[in-house]
C-alpha cells in the first residue's frame, strides 16, 4: 500500500462519488501532497463546506474534518486557525460553495492572507444539488438551470483571489495529476492564504450536458484543453482555454 | 473536575459599570478567549471591553468578521479547538446567525451569543430597546432543538450570566444566548465584581465521539488536535461523525438527544426571582428591563396593601412548566409587563389556567411602573 | 426606599452622557446605588441628547427616571421636551446665558426653578463651551449631598478623564462648585 | 533490465469509470464480458507485462481501486 | 378592482404533477413574473418548473442568485417594481433569508416564499421530510409583527396556495410563505389546473404613501417608476418614508399596523378542512403530510365507530384562536399528529383547555395512519 | 439655485451628516452627475444600505430610493433592474456596507456585469456604528476596534471589482470634486456593471484618530495625498498613496 | 375505498423512480387516482432506491406504501430492505437474472412470489439491462387491470420518455407484457 | 472686466465645519467673533469682491450651504 493512503478513511470505501466524478482525484492528490509534506496528521484540520466537494475531505480524509454548513468552510477554518496557530488549516469546497454562496469569506480571507490553504474543486457547476450552474461554468454552457445557455459570465476565481491579496494561487485540472500533487504541496507550505483551483470534473452533470458523459473523455478533454500560463503568448491564443499554472 | 472555583482574572471589587461592559467582564472571568463579531448599535461597546481584557491579559484572539456570519462560525471553528468562544450582536445580525447558531446546535458546540435586542422588526430603531425577539431567540433556526436562553435585569446579573451563560454552554454543550436589550446593555449601575468564581470548563475526553444519542444528559467532548481524525458535521451522523442522511431513526435519536440533555436538566438550568409569590392572589410575571418596572410596581402596589407577586425568568428558555403551574397553583391572575406583543404571556397562556394579562408595549419606551400599577389596579 | 430622579438634557455634543456618568460614579463611589441610562438620537453629533441618573441608598429597582427631582437642561428644545416629566414642585435647573424662555413665569409658578450662567462662565475662564458639563457636575453636587461627598464627585472625575485634562477640569469643576 | 510491474484492483471499490482502461499508453487493461456481483463489468490487467509503470491508471482513478507496484525482486532477477 | 377572474395562462387540465412542479405552476398562473433562487434539496425542481413556464409563455425573469440572501432581496426589489415575485428554499437557506424576510414584513412588500421542509438542524437530512419549522416560519426575524403561512396537504393544495399565497401576499402586503415538506413537494399525484382563477392584483396608487399606519387594513402601495420620489426603509418611519428612529410613538404605530392590517382579517385569512367536528367527541388536528396519516386514520377509527373528527390548518399563522375554541367546544381529546417535537400542539395548549395528546416523530420518516390509530385507541 | 437641486431633498436639511462630513459632498456630486446627465428623475432609482453613506441617497436625493438591509443594497437592485430594465439603477454604500458584510453581491454584480452603478463612499471606517474598521482600513490605522493599529491588510476595491468583470471601475476622492462628477457621469453612461470608489472623509471616527478631525485638512490631505493612475512611474512612487484614476 | 400499494425498490440508475412515474400516470391518465412518492439514497447513484405508487379509484387519502400490496424488487438490498413491509400474502416479485436469494422458500410461504427474469430478457434483446424499468412496466400491467389499460400506459410512456427512443421503450414495453 | 459673484450663506444648514474658508484660494470668509442662535461661530463671504468664482468652497461645501452666483450685471456693465 502507497505511503500516502495512511491519509484515506479507507473504512467509507467506496465513496459516495459517482463513478469517474475527478473529486476522487482531487482526494489522492491531497493525500499525496500531505503524506509527501510528512505533516504531522494530528496537527492538520480540514474544513469543508456542502456539496459533492465537501466529501472529499469529510470524510475520506483521515485527519481532523469539520464539515460545515454551505459556504461557510473558510470562516469556520478561520476560527480555527486563530484559535490554534499551530494547526495546518486547509479547506475543501466546491465552486458553488467557495466562489458563489462563499465568495466573500474567499475573498476577505485573502486580504487578510491568513495562513489557510483553500482548494476549491472545481467542477463548473453544482453536482450535489442536480448540476445547476455556478460562478465558474462558462458562458454558453447548458446547465440544469441553463438549458439554453447560459448568459452569464463566469469568474477568474484565481485572478480574483490573487487580486484581494493571497499568497500564492494556481490552478490545474485532475488531468494534470502531478502539477496539481506539487501546487497543494506549495500552498500548504506557503504561508499566508493559499488557493489552488482544481479543475474536476462531474460527468454526471457538466460532463453529461456539454462535455462527455465518459469519465476518461472528460478528462482528456481538460488535458487538451487547458495552456500553460507560462507559454500564452497572445490573448487570442487563450480564448476558451483554460489557464494552467501559478498566478 | 470540570467544575472549579477560580480567582476571577480581573481586580474585583464594586464599580459602575454599563451593561455591555458588565458582559463581557463576566464572559472573559469564565474564560472567554476568542471573540469574533461584527458591529452593530447596541452590543458594539461589547468589543472595546472584550479587547480591553484580551490586551490587559495578553490573552484571548479578537477576530472582526467580515459578517455576522463570519463572526458566528469563527467561533464554533474556534470552540472546536477547546477555545471558549462569545460573539455579540442584535436583531439584524442575529438573523444572519440562524444558519450557523443550527450548526453549533446539531454539532452540540458550547459557545455563548449575546443579543442586545433593539426594536424590531428589521432596522428599526437601532437605539431603543425591544423585548421582541423573545421567540426569535427560540425558533430562529430550522428544525427541533432545545436551546438556552438567559434574561439578565440588570448589569449585575449582565456579569454573572456571562459565567452562567459560559457554563452551560460548556455543562450541556449547547450554544447559550444571554437575552438582553438595549436598555439594560447601555445603563450603568454598580457592578459588583467578586473575587472568586465558579466555572465549568467541558469534559474533555479524547477517546469519546464528538457526538453522542444518550438520551438524558451532554456527552464529553473530544477536541481537534486530539490525534483521533474527528468527523464533525451538520448533517445527521452517527456518534462517530459518519454522515447518515436516510436514516430516520438516527435523525430521531439524535433529536430525541439534542432535547433529552436539556429538558431532563431543567430543575438546574431554569432559574427563577420570586417575591411574595407564597401568599400572592396576583402576580406580576415578567423578565429582563420589564421585571425592573414590574418589581417597582409589585412594591407600590404591596404598599397599597394589595397582595400582589413578582415571579422573574432569569432564563426564558427552557421554560419549567411543571414548576411555574406549581407555583402558580393559587395565582388568580397574572400580570406580564414586557416590550412586545405579549411574547412571555402567550407561553404563560399555555402553561397556566388563569387569567394572563399582558401588559405591553410596541413603541420603543421602557414601561413604566406606574402603567402597571395602572392595569393591576384596573384589574383586580 | 429613598429614591432620587436627576436628569440632565440638552444636545449632541455637549458631553451630556459625561456628566451623567460622573454623577452615578460618584455615588457608586460613595458606597450608594445609582443607575444611569441615556437617550440620544441617531446623529453622532446634535439632537436631543440626555443622560437619566437615578440615585439611591441601596439598589434601585426601576433605573429611568419616572418624573424627575431634578432637571438640568442646557437647551430649550430638550427643555421642552422633559419639562412634563419633571415632578410638581421638582427642581428645575437651566443655562442662563445660551436659553431664551418664552414661559418662565410659568415654569417658576411650577417648579423649583433656578438659573445658571454655566456657558458665561466657562467663557469667562476658558473662551470657549468645551468643559460645561464639568461646571454643571461642580454645582449640582450641593444637591446630591446625601448621596456623595466632594471627594467623591473628584475621584469620579479623576477616572473619567485623560490625566493630561484633570488640572483644567478640576478648575471647571470648583467653578461649579462655587457658582 | 526491464522493471516489471504488479497491478492490484480493488473491485469492491472500483465503479467502472474505465479511466484507467482509457488512459493507460499501454492498453495493459481490458473489461470483462459480464457483469460481476456488484453489476458492473469488471477490469483486469491482461497484459500487465507490457505496463510501464507510468502510474496514470492509479493516479487518475478516483476510486483508489488500483495499486501498481513495482515488483522488486524481478529487477534484481535479471 | 383588484380581484380578477383570469383564464389561466398555462394549459387547463388535469395531470400527474410533482408537489414541486405543482406550486411553481400555481404561483405562474398567480402572475409570478419573478423568481430569484438558489438551489436547494428539496426545493430545485421549483426553478425548473418555472424556467418552464417563463419560457413557454416569453415572460418573467429566473434569477440564480448568488446565494439565498441575494435571492430575496432581489424579489423584494423586483416586487417594489410592480412584478410579482417569488423565491423557493428549504430550511438551510430560510434562515438566511430571515433577515430581508423581516425588510419586507417592515416595507410591507408582497413577496411569496415557498419553503420546503427537509430535516433539520443544520443540513440534517436534506432528501427526508420534516414538519420541525413550524415556528420558525413564523418568529424567524426579529421584532413583532404577524405573517401569514399556508400548509398544503397534497399537490393540488400546492398549485392552489400557490394562487393563494399571492393573492393574499398582495392583499394584504405582506410576505406570505407556503410551508410545505419534502413528502409533499416530491409527491406525484393528479393535479386538476382550472380553466380560470380568482387573482388579486395589488392596489397600486401613485399617489399613496410607501407606508400606512391604519390600524385595521393595509394600504394601496405606490410604486418605483411612479414619480414621487419613494422613500422605502426598513428603519422605522413615517407613512412616508421619512426615517424616525428615536419616536417611541412611531414605532408602535408601524407595529400596530403590521399587526393589525393581518388580525383584523383573520376570518379572511384563515382557512381549515373539517369533517365529522360537530359530532365529535375526540379530533385529530393536524396540518401538512401528516394530516394526510391524519385524515387516514380518522376514517380507519370512524370505521370502529369512534366518534372522531377531523381538523386541518391549511393556514397555519396566524392561528384563529376564537374560531377554534368555538370548533372544540365539545371536544374532549385532540390528538395532534405532527413530524416534530408537537408544534401545533403547543400552539393548541395555549388556544383549548381540553386534552391535548402530541402523535410525533422526531425522525424522519411520514408518520403512518395505524400509528396515530394506535395512540387514540390507547387514549380513548 | 443650481439645477442640480433638484435632485436634493431639501426640505430634509440641514443633513444628520456630522459636520464636514464628506458624504455630502459625493451627495452633491451624484446630484450634478444626475444632473448633468439630464437624467430622467422618474426612471432613476437609488438603491442604498446601511450606515452613514446609505443616508446620502435615502433621503437625500429626491429620486425614489430603497434604503435596504445592512450590505444587501446591490442584490435589491439587482431585482429591481431585472424587473425594470429600462430604470437606471444606482447603489450608493460604504466600505463596510459594500466591502465587508457585502462584499460577494459587489463581486457577484461585477462578474455579471449587470448595468448597475454602483457608488462606495469609502470612508475607511465604519462610521455610523462607532469608527471601526473596514475592509478598506489603511493598514496600521487606529480605529475603535484597532486602538493599537490595525494588522490587517485592505483591499484593492477597485482592482478587486474590475477582475471581478466590471465594465467600468474609478476611484477619486472628495477633495477631486470635479472628477469624482465625471466619473460618476461615466459610470452611469456605461452599459455593464460599473463602479466608483469615492473616498469620503470621516473627520468625526477615522479622521480624528488617524489624520485629523479638521474637515479642511482632511480634505486637504486626500488631496496631497493622491496620485493618478497615468502618472505613476514606480511602484514605490505610489507606496501608501491613494490611486486615483480609471481603472 | 379501493386502494392498492404498489413498491418498485431496486438501486440508483435502474430507472425505478420513472417505473413509478410511469404507473402513477398510466393511472391518471386512465381518469384514476394515483400518487408516487420515491426515496432515494444521498449519492446520485447507487444505494436502495424505490418507488411507491398508490393506486385509488377516487383520491388517495395517505399517498405512501404503508403495507404493500406488490413488492417489485430488482435488487437482493433492497428487497431485505422492503420485505417486512408487504402485506402477509401479497404479491413480491424479484429479478429472476440477478437476485440470488437465501431464504427463497420461507418467502413462498409467506407471499406470493414471483421470478421474473427481467434482465435476462433485456440483455437477450437489446444487450444491455438499460430498459429493464420499462421491461417491469409492461409486465407489470397484468396486475393493475383495475386501474389502467394497456393505451393508458402507452400514453404515459410517450409522455416520459424522448421521441428518438419510442420505438426502443415500446419494444422493451412489449416484452414485458408478453413475459 | 473683472466677473463679479454673489455668495449665499444658508445658516439653517451650515455646521461651521469651516470648509469653505480654508479652501477659499482668496480668503474670501471670515468667521464670526460670536455664536449664533444655533450655538456655530457663523461664516461670512467677508471679501467677496475677493472671489474668482473657482466654486470650491460651493463644491466642498458637504451641507450645500454655500451657493456662488455670478452677477450678470455687474459683468455687463463693465
Ligand atoms: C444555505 C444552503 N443553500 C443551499 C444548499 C444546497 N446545496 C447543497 S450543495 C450545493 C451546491 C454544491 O455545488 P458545489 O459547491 O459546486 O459542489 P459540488 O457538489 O459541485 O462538488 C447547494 C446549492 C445548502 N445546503 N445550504
Ligand atoms: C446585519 C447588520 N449588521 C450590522 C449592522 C450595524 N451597522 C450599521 S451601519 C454599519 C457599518 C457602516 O459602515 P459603512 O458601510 O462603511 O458606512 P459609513 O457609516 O462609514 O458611511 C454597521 C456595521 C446592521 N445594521 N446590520
Ligand atoms: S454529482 Fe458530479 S460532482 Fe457530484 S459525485 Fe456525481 S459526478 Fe461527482
Ligand atoms: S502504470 Fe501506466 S502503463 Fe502501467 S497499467 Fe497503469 S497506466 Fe498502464
Ligand atoms: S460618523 Fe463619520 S461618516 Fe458618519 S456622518 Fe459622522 S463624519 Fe460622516
Ligand atoms: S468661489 Fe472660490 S474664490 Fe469665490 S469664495 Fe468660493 S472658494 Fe473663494
Amino acid at each position: 500500500m502507497k505511503t500516502y493512503m495512511e491519509w484515506i478513511r479507507t473504512e467509507f470505501f467506496p465513496t459516495a462519488f459517482c463513478p469517474g466524478c475527478g473529486h476522487g482525484i482531487i482526494l489522492r492528490a491531497i493525500a499525496k501532497a500531505c503524506d509527501e509534506l510528512e505533516l504531522d496528521r494530528d496537527n492538520v484540520v480540514f474544513v469543508s463546506g456542502i456539496g459533492c466537494s465537501g466529501w472529499i475531505p469529510s470524510p475520506y480524509i483521515k485527519a481532523d474534518s469539520i464539515h460545515t454548513t454551505h459556504g461557510r468552510a473558510i470562516a469556520f477554518a478561520t476560527g480555527v486557525k486563530l484559535a490554534r496557530p499551530d494547526f495546518t488549516v486547509i479547506v475543501v469546497g466546491g465552486d458553488g460553495d467557495l466562489a458563489s454562496i462563499g465568495g466573500n469569506h474567499l475573498i476577505h480571507a485573502a486580504r487578510r492572507n491568513i495562513d489557510i490553504t483553500c482548494i476549491m474543486a472545481d467542477n463548473n457547476n453544482y453536482g450535489m444539488t442536480g448540476g445547476q450552474y455556478s460562478p465558474t461554468t462558462p458562458k454558453g454552457s447548458k446547465t440544469s438551470t441553463s438549458r439554453k445557455g447560459l448568459s452569464e459570465a463566469p469568474f477568474d476565481v484565481a485572478k480574483l483571489v490573487k487580486s484581494a491579496g493571497a499568497s500564492f494561487v494556481a490552478r490545474y485540472t485532475v488531468a494534470h495529476f502531478p502539477q496539481l500533487v506539487n501546487s497543494i504541496k506549495k500552498a500548504i507550505s506557503t504561508e499566508g492564504f493559499s488557493f489552488v483551483q482544481a479543475i474536476s470534473t462531474c460527468p454526471t452533470h457538466f460532463g453529461r450536458r456539454n462535455v462527455t458523459q465518459d469519465p476518461y473523455e472528460f478528462i482528456d478533454y481538460l488535458k487538451r484543453n487547458s495552456v500553460n500560463i507560462k507559454n500564452i503568448t497572445s490573448s487570442a491564443e487563450s480564448m476558451g482555454k483554460i489557464i494552467i499554472g501559478e498566478f | 473536575m470540570p467544575w472549579n472555583r477560580i480567582k476571577v482574572p480581573i481586580k474585583s471589587g464594586r464599580f459602575l459599570l454599563q451593561g455591555d461592559e458588565a458582559v463581557a467582564d463576566g464572559a472573559f472571568c469564565a474564560g472567554m478567549r476568542f471573540y469574533a463579531g461584527y458591529p452593530i448599535t447596541p452590543a458594539s461597546e461589547i468589543i472595546t471591553r472584550v479587547q480591553d481584557r484580551f490586551e490587559e491579559s495578553n490573552e484571548g484572539v479578537y477576530f472582526q468578521g467580515e459578517d455576522e456570519i463570519a463572526s458566528i462560525a469563527a467561533c464554533i471553528g474556534a470552540s472546536w479547538t477547546g477555545t471558549k468562544a462569545m460573539t455579540a450582536t442584535s436583531g439584524p445580525g442575529f438573523d444572519l446567525m440562524v444558519e450557523n447558531l443550527g450548526y453549533a446546535i446539531f454539532t452540540e458546540t458550547p459557545m455563548v451569543i449575546v443579543d442586545v435586542q433593539r426594536a424590531g422588526p428589521s432596522t428599526g430603531q437601532a437605539a431603543r430597546p425591544s423585548q421582541g425577539d423573545y421567540h426569535q431567540v427560540r425558533y430562529a433556526t430550522h428544525g427541533d432543538y432545545e436551546i438556552i436562553v438567559l434574561s439578565p435585569w440588570s448589569c449585575q446579573e449582565l456579569f454573572e450570566f456571562g459565567v452562567r451563560a459560559f457554563n452551560l454552554s460548556e455543562r450541556y454543550r449547547v450554544p447559550t444566548i444571554v437575552l438582553t436589550d438595549e436598555a439594560i446593555a447601555h445603563l450603568r449601575e454598580p457592578v459588583e465584581i467578586p473575587e472568586e468564581i465558579d466555572v465549568f470548563d467541558r469534559e474533555h475526553d479524547p477517546e469519546a465521539p464528538p457526538f453522542s444519542f444518550d438520551e438524558v444528559d451532554a456527552s464529553p467532548m473530544p477536541l481537534l488536535g486530539d490525534g483521533k481524525a474527528l468527523l464533525v458535521t451538520g448533517s445527521t451522523h452517527t456518534e462517530w461523525g459518519k454522515r447518515v442522511t436516510q436514516d430516520p431513526e438516527v435523525h430521531r435519536k439524535i433529536v430525541k438527544h439534542l432535547i433529552g440533555k436539556i429538558s431532563n436538566h431543567i430543575s438546574d438550568i431554569f432559574e427563577t426571582h420570586e417575591e411574595f409569590i407564597e401568599d400572592a392572589d396576583f402576580v406580576i410575571a415578567s423578565y429582563g428591563i420589564s421585571a425592573r418596572s414590574g418589581f417597582e410596581a409589585m412594591n407600590r402596589l404591596r404598599k397599597k396593601r394589595i397582595k400582589i407577586g413578582f415571579f422573574r425568568l432569569k432564563v426564558i428558555w427552557p421554560i419549567w412548566e411543571k414548576y411555574i403551574i406549581q407555583r402558580f397553583s393559587n395565582v388568580k391572575k397574572v400580570f406580564v409587563p414586557e416590550m412586545n406583543m405579549g411574547h412571555l404571556s402567550s407561553e404563560l397562556k399555555r402553561i397556566l389556567n388563569c387569567e394572563i394579562i399582558p401588559v405591553t408595549e410596541l413603541g420603543t419606551n421602557v414601561i413604566l411602573p406606574e402603567e402597571i400599577v395602572k392595569v393591576v389596579e384596573e384589574n383586580l | 426606599m429613598e429614591r432620587l430622579e436627576v436628569r440632565y438634557a440638552g444636545t449632541g455634543g455637549q458631553g451630556i452622557i459625561l456628566l451623567g456618568v460622573l454623577t452615578a460614579e460618584a455615588v457608586t463611589r460613595a458606597g450608594k446605588y445609582a443607575t444611569q441610562g441615556s437617550y440620544y438620537g441617531a446623529q453622532v453629533r446634535g439632537g436631543i441628547t440626555s443622560a437619566d441618573v437615578v440615585l439611591g441608598k441601596e439598589w434601585i429597582s426601576f433605573p429611568y427616571v419616572e418624573k424627575s427631582d431634578i432637571l438640568v437642561a442646557f437647551t430649550s428644545e430638550s427643555l421642552d421636551y422633559y419639562v412634563n416629566s419633571a415632578k410638581n414642585g421638582s427642581l428645575i435647573i437651566i443655562d442662563e446665558t445660551t436659553m431664551v424662555l418664552q414661559d418662565e413665569d410659568e415654569l417658576r409658578s411650577r417648579y423649583k426653578f433656578f438659573k445658571v450662567p454655566f456657558t458665561r462662565v466657562c467663557y469667562e475662564r476658558f473662551n470657549s463651551g468645551f468643559l460645561l458639563n464639568i461646571v454643571a457636575f461642580g454645582y449640582i453636587l450641593r444637591h446630591l449631598k446625601r448621596f456623595c461627598s466632594k471627594e467623591d464627585a473628584i475621584e469620579a472625575l479623576k477616572s473619567n478623564v485623560p490625566p493630561k485634562y484633570i488640572e483644567l477640569e478640576l478648575e471647571a469643576f470648583n467653578i461649579g462648585l462655587s457658582l | 533490465m526491464k522493471k516489471r510491474f504488479d497491478i492490484e484492483i480493488n473491485h469492491d471499490w472500483c465503479k467502472a469509470c474505465y479511466i484507467c482502461v482509457k488512459v493507460c499508453p499501454r492498453s495493459v487493461f481490458d473489461i470483462a464480458e459480464k457483469e460481476s456481483h456488484r453489476g458492473f463489468k469488471e477490469v483486469t490487467p491482461a497484459r500487465i507485462d507490457d505496463c510501464i509503470g507510468c502510474l496514470m491508471c492509479e493516479n487518475l482513478c478516483p476510486d483508489f481501486a488500483i495499486e501498481v507496484e513495482e515488483i522488486e525482486n524481478a529487477v534484481e532477477q535479471n
